[in-house]
């Protein structure tokens, strides 16, 4: 009876949401040979775009929603493992398994710095500081030449990956859905574990967490390094997309877009970047096919996400869902 | 009798609890009337709801508010205080990054027309060490000179209704003596005042009428002559 | 119990703190020896918040000293405090809202564990740990909160929030535990309840109590302390200070003085 | 070489003169209301615009920006009443939501009207040429601008530290309730504030429009300054927004001058060619970063 009490209310893990999240997996499996069987093949890539930055949002919703601390500098880590892919395979390091991990490697480094600094602040002044360090990674990169400058650094081929060919799309199509999914595995984990526990604790109440002895900053840090190491990963994955680092990966507006992303989809909950970034890049795709002033036409719709579904998409279909569903 | 202000039945809610039960109180010009009670039991709240502040207007279940004739309850605070109501909050409140001096002249106002009003020299006469203190901003002063500068900015918009919250609050026993002689000296030039306080003696010496607040009900109004005969309802209510 | 030196497990000497231009507290110096219940009282605005928050790390004095063991904690930041032993609970209640009232304890039992890594684990489920789960069962049966484990503390009754707060500071198993108000805004029952919990902890941990309620403060404690505008007047048996002349002219208004 | 310093610190002054009149309105909402308004660069965006548009339909410069200013002011109102005014209880995720949609209606709305290419803006024919003084020569119309700029910062100046509004400013930033029972208006007052803001965020674009480019985007760049500049300053504070400014005006604009040529001093001139640009242009960053690590609040904390 105690053990069911133990089940946090924010998080609730059951056998129906996983065999959710089982189907949901092999749908989107099973998207490439569909599309392509329409002889619809350039979505495969514009499909994996969007799990990439599915992926970039999932980690920025771990650092704002779940650890709560308002980052506005995600495309530091975004960016900077792009940069690292790039660097390496500039001088021949062209394997998946050595670039990639020193890509999240990398950001999870800057992560831990910025992190240290950043978090003696709170509030407005930490989403100030954040960008204050992510702007100095742009100009950094920007500035320096012997790394492409404004025009960023390209690469000759994407990664090597063992037997398998990365620059066939659908293959690395299902390398990024596989890197999405192991992400969300991790932190549903996580979020599971003691540390996440933790980490709610802090957010739903601070002062009282350092009250039962628990450090808080060095909570936060760690929730800051690791979703700076997947928006790390996920930078070396949409370098090997789109064949270039770009600086536009590290500009505020990066982390901007990533922010609106997670606020879309839902601060907080697992699957909410993945929403957040999925209606946005669709929204994109869709719009501009209509007008091409489709910026606006965005924006309105962000107002009225605001003032509609204050909780994000995620919530307000789970809404849809519960009122029309069963019960 | 030409009530000021008067209160029938106010019930106020902070969200889905319910702090106020039903408040009764009023007040003729002139007078200066307290209400009682321990901590927690709905003081402060009436007279916030008085000035508009939160949790009003949504708060207001029931009740209202006739201050010089016209219906108040539900305004808003910036409404209610040019129609004449001040208030000295507790904690003073004072704006920490205004010179002693801006505190009290960016309020000041005559709205009535009075014909001898509150200005800086007047208020600098009834606390002399404002004005030394003048051009000191509001966060270098001590507790006492803070107060003395609430109540100053408070009666510098020359108000018909003068309210105190605790105004006697952590301060060191001479200064309190203080404010309780500006407060008598106030009363003896007429001003309207209601004092939320907790030293009954000489609140009874200040002030005409009482009425003691518990649990959010008024559960004893009456006279100073009144509260001073029954030393057992101090105990029952007021009791440390 | 005044001259042994070597009992006193708190020691706190010529603290101050002023905000702006107030002086909150004025060289406080005040000793609580081991096991004793230790009421601290006074009026409103009197500085006792003041000094709990200079006593668990909240804030840090402007001048003085506070030593805790026989070791200097002046500067030492709240969860180091909690590690050694300096537990509080705070006058307006502060609990995990939106957890469960295990959960919140269990969050509580989690941060004393400190073996490989304490709550650096991110892997294995906690709600399978079952150690932490039937301990934080164990303390809310001991505040008097069995059967509530699976309330969401928000919705736990007012005096039932102040016993999941005891229950909180309880199980980081403090050796000095600061109550502010344990029982403000509660019942004549709730109260009651709460008083008897607060007997029964005096027992087996030191306690420095902030309460307004005067019946309670002489039923427990084994020693007052006064504190009045930020200044120390007097530390001394209940006895000598109902009777002491200038605590009851600070203290109790210039009412009967 | 004196030239070149004297030349670049007064161009550092002008820029932080600039900065300082977006800032000033951005510190008091953001002081005030406790509201990230990411469009607050968009108003700067449309000023340039609206100054362009009017300069060119009047042919005087001096009636382009005085009709930005005014027209500013009034969208700025506009936007107030309109959709602001909702976000002032939401938390800062929202804002910062809303606000980012309005960069982008904003930024659509003027390719709309004015189209994609960058507007023409020239500073009146008679401040083309430069000026000299006692051997010193520095173009007219940036001595204007420094000018203008010292003035209306001298004015608001005036009307935030000597006037009641001023001071109903600087109550409202530090305790809006206490502020409105004493009897202000504070929700009129902001309003009145805002439309100011916007106000003097189109007297900057208008001013600096002849010298950068009048185009889309031109109010993100430069927002991101404006933000470092409040944040260096504190929240809320005119006096920090005005010493922030000038900070990141000044270390900017002689950084990037001089930063290539100092560490040319002591470092091989390829590495140097190299890292002194990168160095220049993070050097406001590493100020805010290392202001904020010693005082986290800024310079200048508004409240408590």
């Amino acid at each position: 009876m105690a053990g069911e009490g133990m089940k946090s209310a924010l998080y609730r893990q059951s056998a129906r949401r996983r065999g959710l999240a089982f189907a949901a997996l092999l749908a989107l499996a099973a998207l490439p040979p569909l599309l392509q069987a329409l002889g619809q093949d350039f979505y495969v890539s514009v499909a994996a775009r969007m799990l990439i930055f599915a992926l970039a949002a999932t980690s920025l919703n771990f650092i704002v929603g779940f650890g709560g601390l308002v980052a506005f500098g995600h495309a530091a880590f975004f960016g900077a493992g792009a940069y690292a892919v790039a660097i390496l395979a500039e001088r021949g390091v062209t394997s998946a398994f050595v670039a990639w991990p020193a890509a999240a490697a990398l950001a999870g480094g800057l992560a831990l710095l910025i992190g240290a600094i950043s978090l003696r602040t709170r509030g407005v002044y930490f989403i100030m500081i954040t960008l204050a360090f992510a702007q100095m990674i742009y100009y950094l990169f920007i500035s320096l030449k012997a790394w492409g400058g404004d025009d960023g650094l390209p690469l000759m081929a994407r990664s090597t990956f063992g037997p398998f060919d990365l620059g066939n799309d659908a293959t690395f199509y299902w390398v990024a859905l596989a890197c999405l999914a192991a992400a969300l595995f991790l932190l549903d984990r996580i979020a599971h574990a003691r540390f996440g526990r933790v980490l709610q604790g802090i957010r739903e109440n601070e002062s009282r967490m350092a009250a039962l002895g628990y450090p808080v900053a060095a909570y936060q840090l760690a929730c800051f390094v690791i979703g700076g190491t997947l928006a790390g990963l996920a930078g070396a994955l949409i370098a090997n997309h789109s064949l270039l680092a770009s600086p536009n990966l590290l500009h505020w507006t990066q982390s901007g877009t990533l922010l609106v992303m997670v606020i879309v989809g839902g601060v907080g909950t697992l699957y909410g970047g993945f929403a957040g970034a999925l209606t946005l890049l669709l929204l994109e795709e869709l719009l501009t096919g209509v007008t091409v002033h489709w910026h606006a036409a965005l924006g309105l719709l962000l107002l009225v996400v605001v003032f509609r579904a204050p909780r994000g998409v995620a919530a307000w279909l789970h809404g849809l869902f519960s009122r029309g569903g069963t019960k | 009798m030409n009530a000021l202000l008067e209160i029938r039945g106010l019930a106020v809610a902070y969200g889905a609890s319910q702090v106020l039960f039903g408040i009764d109180l009023t007040l003729a010009e002139g007078e200066v009337a307290t209400l009682l009670g321990r901590n927690g039991m709905g003081k402060s709240t009436t007279l916030r709801t008085l000035c508009g502040l939160s949790p009003a207007p949504a708060g207001i279940l029931a009740g209202s508010i006739r201050f010089a004739g016209e219906e108040i309850a539900g305004r808003a605070p910036d409404r209610i205080g040019r129609g004449g109501i001040a208030l000295v909050p507790e904690g003073r409140q004072i704006f920490p990054n205004l010179s002693v001096r801006e505190n009290l002249v960016a309020f000041a106002a005559n709205r009535r027309g009075v014909a001898s009003p509150w200005t800086l020299e007047r208020v600098f006469e009834l606390f002399p060490r404002l004005a030394e203190r003048q051009q000191n901003m509001g966060n270098q002063l001590s507790g006492g000179e803070q107060q003395m500068l609430a109540i100053g900015r408070a009666l510098m918009t020359n108000p018909r209704l003068l309210i105190l919250d605790e105004a006697t609050e952590g301060l060191a026993p001479l200064v309190r003596e203080e404010i309780w002689q500006c407060l008598a000296r106030l009363r003896a030039a007429g001003q309207t005042t209601l004092v939320v306080d907790k030293y009954v003696e000489r609140l009874i010496a200040l002030a005409d009428r009482h009425t003691i607040v518990e649990r959010g009900r008024v559960v004893w109004p009456g006279s100073s002559a009144e509260l001073d005969a029954d030393h057992g309802i101090w105990h029952r209510y007021l009791g440390v | 119990m005044n001259g042994e030196k070597s009992a006193d497990l708190l020691e706190v000497a010529g603290v101050s703190r002023h905000f702006g231009g107030v002086h909150a507290l004025s060289e406080v110096s005040l000793a609580v020896a081991e096991g004793e219940v230790h009421a601290l009282i006074g009026p409103n605005g009197a500085g006792k918040t003041t000094l709990i928050h200079q006593l668990s790390g909240a804030q840090t004095p402007d001048a003085g000293t506070i030593r805790f063991a026989g070791e200097d904690v002046t500067r030492l930041p709240m969860h180091a405090r909690v590690a050694r032993g300096i537990a509080r609970s705070w006058q307006v209640t502060n609990v995990f809202g939106r957890l469960t009232a295990l959960d919140n304890v269990a969050l509580a039992v989690q941060g004393r564990q400190r073996d490989w890594g304490g709550s650096f684990r991110f892997w294995a489920p906690v709600d399978k740990e079952r150690a932490i789960v039937d301990e934080a069962a164990a303390w809310l049966a001991e505040v008097g909160l069995a059967g509530r484990e699976s309330t969401v503390a928000g919705s736990l009754a007012h005096g039932e929030q102040r016993q999941l707060e005891l229950a909180l500071a309880l199980a980081t198993k403090p050796r000095l535990l600061l109550l502010d108000e344990p029982m403000a805004g509660m019942g004549p029952e709730e109260s009651e309840r709460v008083v008897e919990l607060i007997e029964h902890l005096g027992r087996k941990v030191t306690l420095l109590l902030v309460e307004h309620d005067m019946d309670a403060v002489f039923r427990l404690a084994d020693r007052i302390s006064v504190l009045v505008g930020g200044r120390l007047i007097c530390t001394d048996l209940p006895d000598a200070v109902r009777a002491h002349p200038e605590v009851r002219k600070a203290y109790l208004g210039d009412a009967d003085a | 070489m004196t030239q070149l310093i004297l030349e670049q610190a007064l161009n550092g002054f002008q820029f932080g003169l600039m900065l300082f009149l977006l800032a000033a309105g951005l510190t008091l909402v953001f002081g005030i209301m406790d509201m990230i308004n990411l469009a607050h660069g968009s108003l700067y965006m449309v000023g340039a615009y609206l100054a362009a548009a009017a300069a060119a339909a009047s042919g005087s410069f001096v009636v382009g920006v005085l009709a930005a200013v005014a027209g500013t002011a009034v969208v700025g109102a506009l936007l107030e009443v309109a959709v602001l005014r909702r976000l002032y209880q939401r938390d800062h995720l929202a804002q910062v939501l809303a606000t980012f949609a309005l960069i982008l209606i904003a930024n659509e709305a003027v390719r709309m009207l004015w189209g994609d290419q960058p507007m023409l803006l020239n500073a009146p024919a008679a401040l083309a040429g430069p000026v000299e003084i006692g051997g010193f020569s520095y173009p007219a119309y940036r001595l204007l601008i420094i000018a203008v700029g010292v003035a209306v910062a001298l004015a608001l100046y005036v009307v935030v530290a000597k006037t009641r509004l001023g001071m109903w400013v600087r109550a409202g930033a530090s305790n809006r309730e206490m502020t409105e029972a004493l009897g202000v208006n504070v929700k009129r007052l902001f309003t009145l504030v805002f439309a100011f803001g916007a106000g003097l965020c189109a007297l900057a674009g208008a001013l600096l429009g002849p010298l950068l480019a009048v185009q889309v985007g031109m109010g993100e760049s430069i927002l991101i300054l404006a933000f470092v500049v409040i944040v260096i300053g504190g929240i809320g504070s005119i006096r920090g927004a005005l010493v922030g400014s000038l900070l990141v005006g000044v270390v900017d604009t002689l950084g990037r001058a001089l930063l290539p040529w100092l560490l040319r001093g002591f470092l091989p001139a390829e590495t140097a060619a190299n890292l002194g640009p990168a160095l220049a242009a993070i050097l406001i960053y590493l100020l805010m970063a290392a202001i904020l690590f010693w005082k986290p609040a800024g310079l200048f904390p508004a409240r408590g």
